[in-house]
């Protein structure tokens, strides 16, 4: 048996890197695990594809009508898929104890709720960028608005996971967490719908599309400077 | 920093879950080379009293310190020098053994010597088990690989509930000689357990949990 | 006065349903509220009653 | 310091202060609706553009008023509650939430009231009752997160942080509301501007929020008082109290 390694060891105390070692670990373990359970990645994919493609069939075929509803009806089917993504964000950690383990780290707990959105993002909001053309030409859009709409995705899909975090840090444990999580967060999303779906609207229209774009980085920059504090908050309570 | 001596004390500690209230005006200070055997019956409020000492919990009333200080204020360095195995394992169920180690200790931001760590793991009697998912072996096992993680940490202060709960008789001994090692080289243990425990030379500070005012001693 | 006479004043220029339906509602809302919580708080204290008497044997 | 007489005081003296205090609220809240009314029907004038149906915004903007000062005040609550953990101020935000529902849901329903004979439509997505719309799903949320959870002290701090985050949002809500119906619509009538706002109509207006206030502030408080009588049970005071009642 080795001496007792770490006892109160100073030298560590000045590693400025640990923070963002530890912000990058819990990115990583998440990636991980998801590789690991690559089902309910896909079916979160699936969702989104399924549910966009529903609306041409309530609509009508005509290209002029879904031209004009297709940027609203990506960008809802957005939201509802990260929505679905969301409880699954702590609750296996918090049933098999890991999440506790977690709250333990040195580290501020900030990060690891920072490190859980960023790891929903690149898990489920990315993907969601990749299928957005195949969508944009099922709603005969132009190629430019099609540019458009991945890239306001690509600025709100992090939002969607931010503000998510909140949602799944208050609802943790609770039963029927997940209709509870929407309820409670998507109000909280109607800004990213308005400043994203309009975005598409203001290509397509032709007046233009940078301020709305630059409206929906501006609720990036806040949501990214306000969840993560929230969420772990929420989280110290959830845990109690 | 000056390095105060390791010392955990608790000052007047109140625990409440919901409406009841588990105890009052708990006091104790437990020091290097001690190990505190928490006793009392089941809901009497022991594991909400090991939540309290690491911190995940926030007392009705009363205060945890370490070194002297309170553990609200010095979280960074008392969750440096203390590992918890709950209830709970905080295994996953998805990654081997040798995965979830080298996760625990990425996220407790220790340094993990691969080679200590498999030998730990084979010590633990997981040998057998080493690259297979968590999700396979029984909860035995799975208790082994979270009692594995905690030798890996090092840590001075193990703060444990029930450690030897679905472990057979040779993980009992296992533990005991864990615990008696630890202790002995200068580490803190707090713990409770139903089952009786056979540490010769260990320096035992029983605590019971659940009367009014809990008299250290009470054995 | 404005209204020469009563059945005017319910006319209210002809947009008598819009008006009276939002003081209507208004009106129900409120009283509904005030109901809702007085029988509210009377079954909170026969609840806490029942309690009390139960803890106490 | 005024807060730590908020901290110190106990529900105790809280609940018998919160007693005296519903009923002058509540009757004051009643004469000043009496005289708003007379305002609004005896005293305005016909509008030539609308007739009388502009009647309406004497009732609509006050509960507008009302569902997002109720809010303010909510997230106030939570916010001190957070702060100073203080049980009495989480107790006050639950109080007021009701209210505020019902106040958001009336601005909505007076709103389409009106919109009807001034635009047609039963509903509009003017800016104002959009967001209306969004503050009522705001307040059905915690109300919702508050039901959800049975530990009081989790579902009172859960609730606030709800609370705060939604209160940052309101305005960014009403901004990008604003900003989209203005984008689609063209600037249409707004409400607050339609006639000309003769002081006399913004004095009818004032009376009945104020009305609206002391409502809101009775209501809460006699519902605090549910909310004190319910946590305080195991006190000793609450037991003499229900003997005393029996």
């Amino acid at each position: 048996m080795t001496a007792l390694a770490t006892h109160y060891d100073p030298t560590r105390e000045n590693d400025s890197f640990s923070p963002l070692r530890f912000l990058w670990t819990v990115i990583r373990r998440d990636m991980l695990l998801a590789a690991r359970r690559r089902g309910d990645w896909l079916t979160s994919q699936f969702f989104f594809v399924m549910v966009v493609s529903m609306f041409p069939l309530g609509i009508g075929p005509e290209p002029e009508v879904l031209r004009m509803v297709g940027p609203g009806v990506v960008w809802v089917a957005a939201l509802l898929a990260s929505l679905l993504s969301l409880p699954r964000l702590f609750a296996e950690d918090y049933r098999d104890g890991s999440l506790e383990q977690m709250l333990l780290s040195p580290e501020p707990t900030v990060l690891v709720t920072l490190g859980k959105a960023l790891a929903h993002w690149c898990i489920y909001g990315i993907p969601l960028l990749l299928i957005t053309p195949l969508l944009g030409v099922q709603f005969s859009l132009p190629a430019e608005a099609i540019g458009v709409l991945v890239i306001s995705l690509l600025i709100g899909t992090p939002i969607l996971s931010l503000l998510g975090s909140i949602g799944a840090a208050l609802t943790l444990g609770l039963r029927g967490g997940g209709v509870l999580l929407t309820l409670l967060i998507l109000p909280l999303y109607v800004p990213a719908l308005i400043f994203g779906a309009g975005a598409v609207d203001g290509a397509l229209s032709g007046i233009g599309y940078s301020a709305h774009l630059s409206l929906l980085a501006a609720f990036l920059v806040l949501t990214l400077m306000v969840a993560p504090w929230v969420a772990a908050s929420a989280l110290k309570v959830s845990i109690e | 920093m000056p390095e105060t001596p390791a010392k955990l004390t608790v000052h007047d500690l109140a625990c409440a879950r919901g409406e009841r209230t588990l105890f009052t005006g708990l006091d104790f200070e437990l020091n290097v080379g001690q190990l505190l055997l928490v006793r009392g019956g089941n809901g009497r409020g022991k594991t909400s009293l090991l939540r309290l000492l690491c911190g995940l919990s926030s007392p009705l009333d009363g205060e945890v310190r370490w070194r002297g200080d309170p553990i609200r204020r010095t979280r960074d360095v008392y969750h440096r020098e203390m590992t918890y195995v709950g209830h709970v394992n905080g295994v996953k169920d998805d990654l081997t053994p040798l995965e979830n180690l080298r996760m625990a200790a990425a996220i407790a931001d220790r340094p993990l010597d691969e080679a200590h760590a498999l030998e730990t793991l084979k010590r633990m009697g997981l040998e057998r088990c080493l690259d297979l998912p968590a999700r396979v072996l029984s909860f035995g096992q799975r208790r082994r690989v979270a009692l594995s993680g905690l030798v890996v940490a090092g840590a001075l202060l193990w703060i444990l509930d029930e450690p030897l709960t679905g472990l057979d008789v040779h993980g009992v001994a296992l533990v005991e000689t864990l615990l008696c090692q630890h202790v002995a080289q200068g580490g803190m243990v707090v713990m409770t357990t139903h089952q009786p425990l056979a540490l010769d030379g260990v320096d035992i500070v029983p605590l019971m949990v659940g009367e009014l005012s809990a008299a250290p001693g009470g054995q | 006065m404005i209204w020469a006479s009563w059945n005017e004043f319910v006319a209210m220029g002809g947009y008598g349903l819009y008006v009276w339906g939002s003081y209507g509602a208004v009106l129900v809302g409120v009283v509904l509220e005030i109901v809702l919580l007085r029988r509210g708080q009377s079954e909170t204290l026969k609840r806490l009653k029942r309690m009390q008497t139960w803890e106490k044997q | 310091m005024s807060i730590a007489w908020f901290k110190y005081s106990s529900p105790a003296t809280f609940y018998g202060l919160a007693g005296k205090l519903v009923p002058w609220f509540g009757w004051s809240a009643g004469i000043l609706t009496l005289i708003g009314l007379y305002i609004a029907f005896f005293l305005a004038p016909t509008d030539f553009q609308q007739g009388e149906a502009y009647r309406v915004i004497f009732i609509h903007v006050p509960a507008a008023w009302m569902s997002m000062f109720i809010y303010m005040v909510m997230a106030f609550w939570s916010a001190i509650g957070l702060a100073w953990n203080t049980r009495l101020s989480f107790m006050m935000s639950r109080a007021l939430a009701p209210t505020g529902a019902l106040f958001a849901f009336l601005s909505l329903w007076t709103g389409a009231f009106w919109g009807k004979p001034m635009w047609g439509a039963w509903w509009v997505w003017d800016a104002r009752l959009t967001s209306a719309l969004i503050l009522f799903f705001l307040y059905v949320g915690i109300m919702a997160l508050w039901a959800a959870i049975d530990d009081r002290r989790r579902g009172d701090k859960a609730g606030a942080l709800l609370i705060l985050v939604g209160a940052i949002n309101v305005p960014i809500i009403y901004f990008s509301v604003k900003w989209w119906n203005t984008l689609h619509q063209g600037a249409s009538i707004s409400m607050t501007k339609a006639p000309s706002m003769a002081s006399l109509m913004l004095w009818g207006m004032l009376v009945m929020a104020i009305a609206a206030w002391f409502y809101s502030i009775a209501v809460a408080l006699y519902r605090v008082r549910g909310i004190i009588l319910e946590r305080e049970r195991q006190t000793e005071w609450v037991k003499k109290l229900l003997e005393a009642r029996s």
